[in-house]
């Protein structure tokens, strides 16, 4: 199969994925029970929304849809507006268009994530590497329990500790907000944890699995230094595929900084969906979701294309194969 | 000690874990342009034995003794240092499975050169030359063009020439081939065997490991015989076959089955070899041996000389002589 | 001609790999009578296992048909074909995967009769007994788990079980490949013993000659999905026709001089 | 798998040479009654489990009850363990409802889900054809949607209540056990046995369910052991967005958020949960690390 071929039949189920993407979060928001509006007349009392009228509100989702449009008919036109990157203004953010916001808030958790798996492999491949080398020795099994209390820990709590240590007893770092290069330590580093015990952990196996392997043994038989061996043949096949797991990691982060933004304050994007969701801003709500969605499938395809170049066996698939196995 | 031996191994002694003596008293000799056969079934300890001499085992193993002298050097003293120098330059290894023991994800070109410039025989020029005549020698048609290949582009038998040749590009002394055609069929494996009959012809040692006893008669001069760790038998290749001395020699020829031999009676070992961490005290055969006399079988058993260039560790095989 | 048990007429068998169609079977027409064996050789990737599964009607044949005492396997209902399995029974190449890890022994050979819901579970559990104790386990063993027992012990179990049902065909893929030397002898004895006790109609798949040789009084050769050759035992091997045959039988190396 | 490797697994054999018949579960358990550290989480999840059921009688004070004259009073203090907090609700009783949340919506929707993966990943990946098409599109519709994110939708839904959460957090997990159900029954299939199975003249059912269900069990189980804390996490962090159950049923992630919020005022609001928090999961994970080394202690599986 060529190349061309395989990204061509991705493509399309990537957009047929987003298709079923966006028919599932518009059919189950339509039977959310309440609406903005509702809510908002509920509320209206306890929170303040920057004093934007919640008439003029529905007035202006009347102007977008037109009185009494049939839900499958709003979904067209929702989706009319998708396809060329517009998704129509914010209710919560009256004044503001969901592309401007999304165009906004997904560079502070694009940040967030990219730093945060960097970080992440930079700890995990030493580390992983190291433990694997010294197999059950002190080291290995200590190393372990450090990464298992990573792996279990989720990001917001680990922000959590992290504030009570670096802010509020060492007073050496804010405790949230985003004003500057300081308030990024924190978030970074909580988010990394967790994708780091990840790596490690793959990065062991990886790596003891590759080291089991006769071609290795086979390359120390030919008088291969050990460094040489370590890094030419058990590291480099144990590395390829890692992509898989760092791949899909980085798009779980891109989308799952919520938690980490809603403790410390960083308006990210998923910040944004979390209170899209508790106000019921369908379009923000659906705009995020799609936008999510995109971004979570478009890296697992390039995580897809660079393992096929990385590994020659799948790169030449159906090359050569002239005998079977 | 036999002075042209080109490989002598003395009482060598390997062990796994705490109590596991996977190889115990191992000795035997290999000289220049012979080949040896070390034939046993799995878990006698053949594999163990040549891994302990090229350096290469599992982590959980350990030499508690015994001597390899190659070229006046004990190998097994040197340090891993000294080993790496003579490893895949003076003696090469050849694995059973060339799907296994090359890297996937390299070349042949890569495979096949990395240790010319590992050892400093040569350039990277001159090694790619080299590598492509080895290629030619042992059979891979066009062999400019198949050096870019990755080893799975290559068909069984072509892939196990082709790790031949990776063995052979050195020019080593001592070649050790672990089970060599076991992974191919019938009709490659005598091509390979051929192959590897011309090395031996242009002066190179041979080890040869398996459990063919016809593939041991086709190539193998000499002979040793392997059960549950130890050495059993040791004897030139034809006379062993011929005349076996050793009760289990005997038992694994009447076990053998070949073409031909319809009207010949099989006459199978009994039971299965013994777990090696609760090897049966004394002579380890002796629970399966037919000619079994207890308590003398109990006894440790020495390896004994029976004959001009045969030895066996059976005190029967000596009231017989 | 003796009676004739199954039948394997021009059965073809196509595979649809990635790479495209692979012909595995191509063309092959086969009998085993009552009471006979049939030897099949072949090397690796020849067809011979895709063979075996196929006259077991493991497998449906791409073309062609498989009839097993008058009964077209291609044509029968699942349940009724169901009902026909127990008169034919199969042995493997690796006897650890092929015997159920969560069973006892005993259990493993109990599970057959079990099926088919042959005697209540005491009557079964003295039949599996004999049974082992036929094939040579000591019954002492017959709670232990398959992967307590060595290599050659359950490729007895495996053999046990296959004649729990007291099968009239008895398909034997490479059953003593994965096996020592000195073990696989045994093993042989063992098929033997049985035939000549049993009555048993065997087909046997090897790729070792010798072994085939030993056991079988007809045998085919096949070569990349064919039958190249098929006589009686003593003829193949000492006037081999077919070009590729000889090529086989002159790359076997004798162990004992001629 | 070379002479060598053969020998070093015979050792590790050697060590249990008694010939006792056990079967795999037997053994599993017996190997995981070794591991110290599982062990002793599974005694610690199991006090955990009886203080939520028994709640009520356990905790000092209701959950809703404010003592007004104790506001933002701090550990240790009179009446208060661990203090109180805003207004004057005791903070040790909060983390026990607390815990009765976290376990009945984790308890909840991995048991939900490992009904549902099981069905429809023994379904899908013995029969193939519509039931496997049906669900690899459906998984891969929900691969294309971050779980939480779901989660999140799906309790914009269905409201702010338990039901919703074990629900919301049960259909967002379910999707991939089912896809490991699949893969464990598509790699058993594939084995002589079940081969063997057919040959003997076993119906479909029968293979599934007596021959390739128990053989799945064990990855199955170790999934859904580590599943059990990133569920307890999940409610945690639907309750720190806002979305958990609706106040004043005290959850551990609004707590924490809670604490956040005073956090130079009054540590101790969150420090309690958050330390507890970290226990809970870290003993669920010890589980999950023994159930794994149990049936896998060579090590081999991630």
């Amino acid at each position: 199969m060529g190349l061309a071929v395989y990204i061509g039949k991705r493509l399309v189920r990537l957009v047929l994925s987003l298709i079923a993407v966006s028919i599932l979060t518009f059919t189950l928001l339509q039977l959310a029970p309440g609406n903005f509006a509702d809510l908002q007349r509920v509320n209206s009392g306890a929170t303040n929304f920057g004093g934007v009228g919640t008439e003029s509100m529905v007035g202006e989702l009347e102007t977008r849809y037109g009185a009494d449009v049939p839900v499958w008919k709003q979904y067209l036109i929702f989706m009319k507006g998708a396809v060329v990157w517009d998704f129509g203004p914010s209710y919560k953010y009256a004044s503001r268009n969901v592309q401007d916001i999304i165009a906004e808030a997904f560079p502070v958790s694009a940040t967030l994530a990219l730093l945060a798996v960097l970080l992440a492999l930079l700890i995990a491949v030493p580390v992983g590497v190291f433990a694997a080398l010294r197999q059950n020795s002190k080291t290995d099994h200590g190393t372990m329990f450090v990464v298992t209390l990573g792996h279990a820990l989720p990001s917001y709590l680990s922000a959590a500790f992290m504030i009570l240590l670096f802010s509020a007893t060492l007073k050496l770092l804010p405790s949230g907000g985003w004003n500057g290069p300081k308030d990024l330590i924190l978030p970074v580093l909580a988010l990394s944890l967790g994708p780091a015990a990840v790596l490690a952990r793959y990065v062991r196996s990886s790596m003891l699995e590759t080291l089991r392997e006769e071609y290795v043994t086979a390359a120390i038989a030919k008088g291969g230094p050990r460094r040489t061996v370590i890094v030419r043949h058990a590291l480099r096949n144990s590395l390829i595929p890692l992509v898989t797991v760092a791949g899909p990691l980085l798009a779980a982060l891109m989308t799952g900084t919520v938690f980490v933004e809603a403790l410390l304050r960083i308006p990210g994007l998923g910040l944004y969906f979390a209170n899209a969701a508790a106000s019921r801003d369908m379009p923000l709500l659906m705009g995020t979701a799609l936008f999510f969605a995109l971004i979570l499938m478009v890296t697992n395809l390039a995580v897809d294309l660079i393992y096929r170049f990385l590994d020659p066996r799948i790169r030449t698939v159906g090359g050569v194969s002239d005998d079977g196995h | 000690m036999n002075d042209e031996a080109l490989l002598s191994v003395r009482d060598l002694r390997t062990t796994f874990g705490s109590s596991l003596t996977a190889v115990d008293g191992v000795s035997f000799d290999v000289r220049r342009g012979q080949a040896l056969a070390i034939v046993g079934e799995s878990g006698s300890g053949k594999s163990v034995t040549m891994r302990s001499v090229m350096g290469i085992l599992p982590r959980t193993a350990r030499i508690t003794g015994g001597q390899a002298y190659f070229g006046g050097r004990d190998l097994l003293a040197i340090g891993d240092k000294e080993l790496r120098k003579i490893r895949g330059r003076e003696i090469a290894m050849v694995f059973q499975s060339a799907m296994e023991a090359m890297n996937p994800t390299l070349t042949l070109e890569r495979q096949l050169t990395e240790h010319l410039i590992w050892h400093g025989l040569c350039n990277k020029a001159e090694a790619r030359k080299r590598a492509v005549r080895a290629l030619g020698d042992v059979g891979i048609p066009d062999p400019e063009k198949r050096i870019r290949t990755y080893p799975f582009q290559l068909s069984g038998g072509m892939r196990q020439r082709a790790m031949i040749a990776m063995a052979m590009v050195t020019e080593p002394d001592l070649l050790i081939a672990d089970e060599p055609t076991t992974a191919v069929d019938v009709t490659v494996q005598r091509q390979i065997l051929d192959l590897l009959k011309g090395l031996k012809d242009r002066g190179t040692g041979v080890i040869m490991i398996t459990h063919d006893l016809g593939v041991a008669r086709y190539f193998c001069d000499d002979a040793v015989v392997m059960y549950a760790g130890r050495v059993v038998e040791r004897a030139p290749m034809a006379s062993l076959l011929d005349d076996p001395r050793h009760p289990y020699t005997v038992g694994l020829l009447g076990s053998s089955v070949e073409v031909g031999g319809r009207e010949l009676a099989l006459r199978p070992i009994p039971g299965s070899p013994p777990d090696l961490s609760r090897r049966p005290v004394g002579c380890a055969f002796h629970p399966r041996c037919p000619r079994a006399e207890l308590p003398r079988c109990q006894t440790e058993q020495e390896i004994l000389t029976i004959g001009p260039d045969r030895d066996a560790a059976c005190w029967k095989v000596t009231v017989d002589a | 001609m003796p009676d004739e048990l199954v039948r394997a007429e021009s059965v073809t068998k196509v595979f649809r790999t990635r790479a495209g169609e692979v012909r595995a079977v191509d063309d092959v027409s086969l009998t085993v009578h009552r009471g006979e064996t049939l030897g099949l050789v072949g090397e690796s990737g020849s067809g011979k296992s895709t063979v075996a599964r196929l006259m077991m009607g493991l497998q449906p044949c791409t073309s062609g048909r498989v009839v097993f005492d008058g009964n077209d396997l291609g044509q029968l209902p699942a349940r009724e074909l169901r009902v026909l399995r127990p008169r034919m029974q199969m042995v493997f190449q690796n006897p650890y995967g092929s015997l159920l890890p969560h069973f006892s022994a005993i259990g493993n050979v109990m599970e057959p009769l079990r099926l088919h819901e042959r005697g209540d579970k005491a009557s079964r559990r003295t039949r599996a007994l004999e049974l082992l104790d036929l094939v040579g386990i000591n019954t002492h063993n017959a709670e232990l788990y398959p992967r307590q027992f060595s290599g050659g012990q359950q490729q007895r179990i495996a053999i046990a079980r296959a004649l729990a049902l007291e099968p009239d065909l008895l398909v034997c893929d490479e059953p003593t490949s994965s096996l020592d030397v000195s073990i696989q002898a045994q093993i042989l004895e063992l098929f033997t013993d049985l035939r000549n006790r049993l009555g048993l109609s065997m087909l046997f798949i090897s790729h070792n000659l010798a072994v085939v040789e030993r056991l079988a009084d007809r045998v085919a050769v096949m070569n990349k999905g064919q039958v190249v050759e098929e006589s009686p035992t003593e003829t193949l091997f000492r006037a081999p026709q077919d070009p590729y045959t000889r090529q086989l039988l002159s790359a076997v190396l004798p162990v004992r001089a001629e | 798998m070379t002479a060598t490797e053969g020998i070093s697994a015979a050792a590790g054999e050697s060590e249990q040479a008694e010939r006792a018949a056990r079967g795999p579960l037997a053994r599993a358990w017996s190997r995981f009654r070794k591991h110290r550290l599982a062990f002793g989480s599974l005694i610690f999840c199991s006090l955990l489990i009886i203080t939520a059921i028994a709640a009520p009688l356990i905790a000092p004070y209701g959950y809703e009850e404010t003592d007004i004259q104790h506001k933002l009073a701090g550990p240790g203090s009179e009446g208060h363990l661990l203090g109180t907090d805003l207004l004057g609700r005791d903070i040790l009783s909060r983390l026990i409802y607390g815990l009765q949340t976290a376990l009945t919506v984790a308890f909840g929707a991995e048991l939900t889900a490992l009904v549902l993966a099981l069905a429809i990943g023994l379904l899908a990946g013995y029969l193939g054809g519509r039931v496997e098409s049906l669900l690899m599109a459906f998984t891969d519709v929900m691969y294309a949607f971050p779980s939480y994110l779901f989660a999140v939708v799906m309790v914009t839904v269905l409201g702010r209540s338990i039901f919703a959460l074990v629900v919301a957090i049960g259909i967002a997990s379910w999707v991939t056990q089912a896809r490991l159900v699949r893969a464990q029954v598509m790699t058993i299939k594939e084995r002589e046995y079940v081969e063997a199975a057919r040959s003997m003249g076993a119906k479909g059912s029968t293979i599934a369910i007596r021959y390739i269900l128990p053989n799945a069990i064990g990855p199955i189980l170790v999934t859904t052991s580590f599943a059990i804390p990133a569920a307890i996490a999940a409610e945690a962090g639907l309750a720190l967005l806002g979305l958990g159950v609706q106040p004043p049923t005290p959850s551990w992630g609004a707590m924490i958020s809670e604490g956040s919020r005073y956090l130079l005022a009054a540590p101790h609001m969150l420090v309690a949960p958050a330390v507890l928090f970290a226990l809970t999961l870290l003993a669920f994970t010890w589980i999950g690390d023994g159930v794994r080394d149990a049936f896998d202690p060579s090590g081999e599986q991630r």
